[in-house]
């Protein structure tokens, strides 16, 4: 099958925006200075060699990994990068204790029982402080903005930032039904917490409920009806990668990063997964970034599509343009892409 | 071979400077303490390491093994060979020592082997706490059986090794002591030739990394795992041994705490890295000295503990964990 | 799937069963009221009656309650979070602790029971919490031994601050609860039955529903696959410094409980011996299945404080001439040792695996190696 | 506390016991006569199946083990004695052993209920034990609300006992007092140590060391607190746990600041014995006296198995003892039939139990006379054991107690060790005695 080849939209309505990005581990550059823009709505695809750094520059992307330089900005806002004054942060922690601490001590001399209560109160200060550094809420965001102070978001603030993901080898929660890795992936959508799930809540009765609802359906646009009550590592290989995609897809993301979507697939399944990501750019408006080995998948569904061999990004452009391109050619070893 | 700086040079200057620094800080007698008590702990260490890394197992029976190492050594010296003493003749006492290193390391070995077979083994593809269970379960099965035969109170050993000592650095150390490190350090490298530079040793280190593979490539896993576990008991009785002849005193009970000290030890280094569990076990016992000479001993354990907890929150893989590519 | 399966079974057995499905909470409850009454009139019946009178039974069953309350909490963490905590006991201390500061001469206040147990569990789950969170970077086995080291020292500070905790010496004359002016004693233990039933029936319903809601399922996603999870969206930190928080305020219920009833509480209680039985009761009873927890620590339990140290009675009432002469009590901690060995080698998935969860902490990741942990919890 | 050869049957309680015998004694067809004993008697009526039976409560399995079996052994023997009499007034004494050790450490919680079984055991008139301190405060509000007698042979701890805190155990029955002990409280064991040093040795200058357990913390303080107001000097003051094997470092750090004397405030089984075994090793302390409460000085001959002479060996020298008990009744006799019976030296409270067997069979003695029914008998041995008014004859010297249930007339022994002894392995002797009044008399 073709997909239309479109334009990317005017106005430079771009969800993701990666600059530079570049992440060596130690003395190896695994990705060096690769950029990338992701148009709403575009499907895009990064092809090149085994150990051409794709999935590191996935992981970058994801907010798995920390890149050594460059950034990457969800719809404007800068969400990963380097680090920033990162040793700043405990003092951060430590500071506004300290300082209580000294005016306890101080006051200790006039008062032992004020200083005591001063002291105490620094140290529930601390205790407050290191939570909120681990839990991360907003105003501790806007506070080490003010500091000075920039830290990655977390894989699962970049699904919450819109970015849904599958893996190259497949991670499913093997233990648990298929439904139920949907659900899993609905997490950030739901509402209720740990109380409403004591008291068993009216409001998270009705959530669970319309979770289950809303779970099959996602089984069921990826063809996974009837599935639900099986365990995730019993479903066969082709419905596993199905079930990653679902439980994506449950997130409500912008944006779908997929690794491999069809790898180990027979060509009836690739063709249904072709056909799968096509249609849900169509019905539901999301974006894809996919790695993909498959160069007729490749070239039959991307908009565009980066080349990286080495960690380089070699071309950059549509399918037809990438096809053409020598420097392609001379890294998939001459073989040309047919 | 050539001289590596990463690999060799850069950590023996850290090791030197930082024992020289320790030297300064606690002088010469303590300085001796503290050596000799990492000696017994990086030997028990290196075994909690050597068990973990094959089959990833928290062997909590490992302390108990060291003691009976300590009780078997002992029953070896008062009941087969009839010691009571001092042994002055140098020759005799090297002979003697040896028979009962020997006797005592090849013993603990069987046991460490047998324990596998008959309580881990049949629960290698079971769900992973069950192991540490039965685990728990053999090292309550050792102390009673100890206790049962020798008694629950402590049981002297008869201290061979004169306790002579000789002026060194304006301290007195004893020979015992110098003993002590130095055959710790030689079992150490030992240990690391061996799984260096034999076949046996290439064995273990196939099936630490990646089991299913070493099997297809022939490696007999079994008889690997079996004998990764007669070394760690080797180990440990040694460790037992020189317990024995430094304290002067073994009791039943003395596996578990000294046992937890060295599994410490061993996750301090990185679990799985043996060079680790050697500086784990020094690390140790450096720590418990300062809280001993500050006048905190009974913090001790906490101070042990506290170290422990900021290496992994700074290091989550301890001291040397990536060097052997541990599985996250 | 529900009333899928109700259709499929139309027996009455089967009909029973999905309405227990529908209606969980109730059917605990009830289970437990059926538990709670029948008990007493099982250990009526011979052999039982003979190792010893009704009330010493029920009793015993009041603190096996309190083992029950901690195997559910510490299954929490270690089976539905897969969080492996070698250190549970600290918890227990904690809410001891909380409770004869609460309610002792020591102290000089006299706050009641029942506050008292909410506050006992607060406590614990914040300290939870605090102890929780330097340990989120780590896996596995590392996890274990900075729990562990939790574990010595928790106990090790109610011991040396002493100035704080009477040390060594432990905190005696502990309040007694009350209920309605009625005054517990230690002469009757049927009212604390009856209430450790009533904190074990609400407790299970809670860990029940907390199981199968969203936070539940995070939980399981965490154990299965900690990237994977975080990749689908869920805060694994705060997930499982929930998972310490409230498996921590199940063993501070525990430690309040168990303080009121024996009246005192010192450091030595505390050891690791405890968190290595209850760690014990959850693989036995099967991780992650909640009853079947719950029905392991009451096994273990029972063949603990009750057989084992029966065993001579036991064997008194056989007369068999050899094993009569042997004093059991000796051995008891040999047999006890035999007997978890050949548990765990008869059963090593537990008495009652939770049918989908038996794979459970079986997988070593070994494809996460390509991908290093998130970095950046604390301090990172 | 720790009586190993001060044995004996005080003569005089040997003589109360066969007269009560001989006076209520009639023979009994079908009562089997025991070797040795006088004669066999009817039981009266009180004595409900012919047999009434004395619990021990104490810790009997893994490592206390060594605390609680010899001490049981202690009540064992002066049971078989008894029952060799024709037990009391020709009711056959049993006994009921409990114990209160779960996974092989001392525990309240099995305690409480171990204390249930015994108060619901209606043929056991007293109990033995505990062994502990904290096992006996979570206890003594059982036995107190139930009337039965505990008799500890080896808690020491001041809070047992005297008020305010020992008030808080007995709020059940605050007059119907139910536990007594034979050892003098850490308040008087340490000072007199204290005192002994300071005085008699003429040392100015200590290093103590405690075990971090409730005995060894009580008399570490009281000897601290006896030692400074002397006008001497404390160099330092350590706490090891019990799990500790390494004491070099400590006494290393503390010669350096050269002490003149070191008190060993704990017990052999909780490490005393080995740290005086490590610590003369220690360059400094070759020569200076270690000095060690009832713990420590467990009277054993250097050779028998556990004795801190036979851990610390050679080490044993100038080493000083307290022992909370008068010395001038002891004799061999107990040793010996306990060395007879069990194949081995007494344990450090052997003597002690057998003391506390002592007083609940001669207030059992006493009650029989006007039991009804098995709990009368129970209270009336209670009401005797605590009434001050009675004085018990006992291994351990004559011994009375106070409203509180501490002795009233608390004795110090003091002895040191002589290596001469035991063929060379080396023993205690006695060196003198102290008399103190009442602990409870302010």
């Amino acid at each position: 099958m073709t997909a239309a080849i479109i334009d990317p939209p005017p106005g430079g309505d771009l969800i993701l925006q990666a600059r530079k990005v570049t992440k060596a581990f130690g003395g190896l550059i695994a990705v060096r200075e690769v950029d990338l823009d992701i148009p709403r709505g575009a499907i895009i695809s990064l092809i090149g060699p085994n150990g051409a750094g794709k999935t590191t520059f996935f992981n970058v992307i994801a907010g798995i990994l920390d890149p050594t330089s460059g950034v990457v900005e969800l719809g404007g806002r800068r969400m990963v990068a380097r680090p920033v004054r990162a040793w700043l942060e405990p003092v951060t922690w430590v500071l506004p204790a300290v300082i209580i601490g000294a005016l306890g001590v101080l006051a200790y001399q006039a008062s032992p029982t004020a200083g005591g209560l001063i002291v105490l109160l620094a140290l529930i200060g601390l205790i407050a402080m290191l939570l909120a550094a681990i839990v991360r809420p907003a105003w501790y965001r806007v506070l080490l903005e003010r500091f000075g102070v920039f830290k990655s978001a977390r894989p699962n603030e970049m699904v919450r930032a819109g970015i849904g993901r599958t893996f190259q080898n497949i991670r499913l929660f093997a233990n648990m039904t298929a439904l139920e890795n949907v659900q899993v992936g609905m997490h950030l959508k739901m509402k209720s917490n740990a109380a409403d799930a004591l008291l068993s809540t009216p409001r998270a009765r009705a959530e669970e409920t319309a979770s289950v609802a809303s779970a099959l359906h996602y089984l069921e646009l990826v063809g996974l009806k009837g599935r639900g009550d099986q365990a995730a590592r019993n479903l066969p290989y082709g419905d596993q990668r199905r079930l990653e995609v679902a439980r994506a897809l449950a997130s409500e993301p912008a944006l779908v990063l997929l690794d491999e979507p069809t790898a180990g697939m027979n060509p009836r399944e690739t063709r249904e997964m072709t056909e799968l990501i096509g249609r849900l750019r169509r019905d539901l408006g999301l974006s894809f970034l996919l790695i993909e080995h498959d160069m007729k998948v490749v070239m039959g569904i991307s908009d565009r599509v980066t080349v990286l061999d080495h960690g380089e990004c070699i071309a950059e452009g549509t399918p037809d343009e990438v096809r053409r391109n020598p420097r392609v050619i001379e890294a998939y070893l001459g073989r040309p892409p047919e | 071979m050539t001289v590596d700086f990463r690999r060799v040079i850069r950590p023996v200057a850290i090791g030197t400077i930082a024992l020289l620094t320790e030297y300064a800080l606690l002088g010469t007698q303590q300085f001796a303490n503290a050596l000799t008590l990492g000696a017994i702990y990086a030997l028990i260490a290196l075994g909690y390491t050597m068990v973990y890394g094959i089959v990833e197992l928290i062997n909590f029976a490992h302390g108990d093994i060291f003691m009976v190492g300590s009780f078997l050594a002992m029953w070896i010296m008062t009941t087969v060979l009839g010691l009571s003493g001092p042994v002055t003749n140098l020759l005799n006492l090297v002979g003697l020592l040896s028979i009962v290193m020997f006797a005592t390391m090849v013993g603990m070995g069987f046991i460490g082997m047998f324990i596998e077979r008959f309580a881990y083994r049949p629960l290698r593809h079971a769900p992973r706490l069950a192991p540490l269970i039965t685990a728990i379960g053999v090292s309550f099965i050792l102390q009673n059986i100890i206790s049962s035969l020798f008694g629950p109170s402590p049981v002297n050993v008869p201290q061979i090794v004169p306790l002579d000592k000789f002026a060194f650095m304006g301290g007195k150390i004893g020979y015992l002591n110098v003993f002590m490190v130095v055959l710790a350090v030689v079992l150490m490298i030992a240990l690391q030739l061996f799984v260096g530079r034999t076949r046996l040793g290439r064995a273990m280190r196939s099936t630490a990394q990646d089991r299913e593979a070493a099997e297809l490539m022939g490696v007999d896993i079994n008889q690997t795992i079996a004998i990764t576990f007669f070394i760690a008991a080797a180990l440990a009785g040694a460790g037992g041994v020189i317990q024995g002849l430094y304290f002067g005193s073994i009791k039943f009970d003395l596996g578990f705490f000294v046992g937890l000290k060295a599994f410490t030890a061993a996750v301090l280094g990185g679990i799985g890295n043996t060079t680790g569990a050697a500086i784990g076990g020094f690390i140790i016992a450096f720590v418990e000295v300062y809280a001993t000479v500050l006048g905190y001993t009974q913090w001790s354990e906490v101070a042990v503990f506290t170290v422990l907890i900021l290496v992994l929150v700074f290091r989550p893989s301890g001291l040397l964990g990536q060097q052997l590519g541990e599985r996250a | 799937m529900t009333t899928a399966t109700s259709k499929r079974l139309p027996s009455p057995w089967g009909r029973l069963r999905a309405r227990a499905r529908d209606h969980r909470s109730l059917t605990i409850l009830a289970g437990w009221a059926i538990v709670a009454s029948v008990l007493p009139v099982i250990v009526m019946i011979p052999p039982l009656s003979t190792f010893q009178p009704e009330s010493l039974w029920i009793d015993g069953f009041a603190n096996a309650g309190v083992f029950i309350l901690l195997a559910m909490g510490l299954n929490v963490v270690v089976g539905l979070a897969g969080l492996l905590d070698l250190g549970y006991a600290a918890f227990f201390a904690i809410g001891s602790y909380a409770y004869a500061f609460g309610a002792s001469p020591f102290t000089n206040l006299q706050i009641p029971f029942w506050p008292m147990l909410l506050v006992g569990a607060v406590v614990a789950a914040t300290l939870g919490i605090l102890l929780g969170a330097p340990t989120l970077r780590l896996r596995g086995d590392y996890l274990a031994i900075v729990t562990l080291g939790f574990g010595e020292i928790v106990p090790a500070v109610f011991l040396n601050a002493s100035a704080f905790t009477k040390g060594t010496n432990g905190i005696g004359g502990i309040y007694k609860p009350e209920l309605f002016g009625f005054q517990f004693t230690l002469e009757n233990p049927v009212p604390y039955y009856v209430a450790m039933v009533g904190v074990l029936a609400i407790t299970m319903v809670f860990l029940y529903r907390l199981q199968g809601s969203r936070l539940g399922r995070a939980w399981m996603a965490i154990r299965e696959d900690e990237l994977a999870a975080a990749s689908s969206g869920i805060n694994t930190i705060t997930t499982k410094l929930l998972a310490f928080a409230l498996g921590a305020s199940t063993a501070g219920l525990a430690g309040v409980f168990a303080t009121s009833k024996l009246t005192f509480v010192g450091p030595g209680q505390f050891g690791f011996q405890v968190s290595f039985t209850v760690l014990a009761m959850v693989v036995l009873g099967g991780m992650g299945n909640i009853w079947g927890v719950a029905t392991g620590a009451f096994v273990i339990y029972t063949i603990q404080a009750v057989l084992l140290k029966e065993l001579n009675q036991f064997f008194a009432v056989l007369h068999v001439p050899i094993l009569q002469s042997i004093d059991f009590v000796q051995y008891q901690y040999l047999l006890y040792g035999v007997a978890l060995v050949a548990m765990m080698l008869l059963r090593p998935e537990g008495l009652f695996p939770s049918s989908r969860r038996r794979q459970e902490l079986h997988a070593t990741s070994d494809d996460v190696a390509d991908v290093p942990p998130p970095t950046e919890a604390l301090g990172a | 506390m720790k009586y190993g050869k001060l044995g004996a049957l005080g003569a005089g309680a040997l003589l109360v016991f066969s007269a009560c015998s001989g006076t209520t004694a009639t023979a009994a067809p079908g009562t089997s006569t025991a070797p040795g004993g006088s004669s066999a008697v009817a039981a009266g009526a009180w004595c409900v199946g012919g047999t009434v039976k004395i619990g021990t409560e104490l810790p009997m399995s893994g490592g206390e083990t060594a605390n609680g079996a010899p001490t049981a052994n202690g009540v064992k023997l002066a049971i078989k004695q008894q029952n060799a009499k024709g037990g009391v007034a020709g009711c056959k004494l049993d006994i009921n052993v409990q114990d209160d050790a779960l996974n092989g450490v001392h525990d309240p919680q099995t305690g409480a209920k171990n204390m249930q079984t015994l108060v619901a055991d209606a043929a056991v008139m007293g109990v033995v034990g505990p062994f502990n301190s904290g096992v006996a405060k979570a206890e003594i509000p059982i036995s107190n609300g139930a009337g039965l007698l505990m008799c500890s042979p080896a808690n020491t701890n001041n809070g047992v006992t005297q008020p305010p805190e020992g008030d808080t155990y007995r709020k059940t029955n605050p007059t119907k007092i139910s536990y007594i002990r034979t050892a003098s409280p850490d308040s008087i064991q340490g000072p007199s140590a204290a005192d002994y040093l300071y005085k008699d040795l003429g040392k100015t200058s200590v290093y103590i060391i405690d075990d971090t357990e409730t005995f060894g913390v009580g008399v570490g303080d009281t000897f601290q607190a006896e030692f400074k107001k002397l006008g001497g000097n404390v160099v330092k003051r350590d706490s090891a746990p019990k799990s500790t094997t390494d004491y070099t470092p400590l006494f290393t750090a503390a010669a350096a600041l050269n002490p003149q004397g070191v008190y060993l405030a704990g017990t052999t089984p909780t490490g005393m014995g080995l740290a005086l075994k490590q610590g003369r090793t220690v360059s400094g302390l070759e020569t200076v006296p270690f000095v060690g409460p009832d713990g420590v000085a467990d009277l054993g001959p250097g050779g028998t198995q556990g004795a801190t002479i036979t851990i610390a060996g050679a080490a044993s020298h100038d080493v000083y003892g307290t022992v909370g008990s008068a010395h001038d009744l002891a004799d061999n006799t107990f040793t010996a039939a306990y060395t007879t019976e069990f194949g081995g030296a007494p344990g450090a409270y052997s003597a002690a139990a057998y003391a506390c067997a002592q007083i609940i069979i001669a207030s059992l003695d006493k009650a029989s006379a006007t039991a009804t029914d098995l709990a009368s008998a129970r209270e009336g041995v209670r009401a005797n054991a605590v009434n001050s008014a009675n004085t018990f004859a006992t291994v351990l010297g004559s011994l009375n107690f106070d409203k509180y249930g501490d002795n009233v007339h608390p004795f110090i022994s003091f002895y040191k060790v002589d290596m001469t002894l035991a063929g060379g392995k080396g023993d205690w002797t006695f060196v003198k005695q102290e008399s103190f009044s009442d602990p409870n008399a302010q």
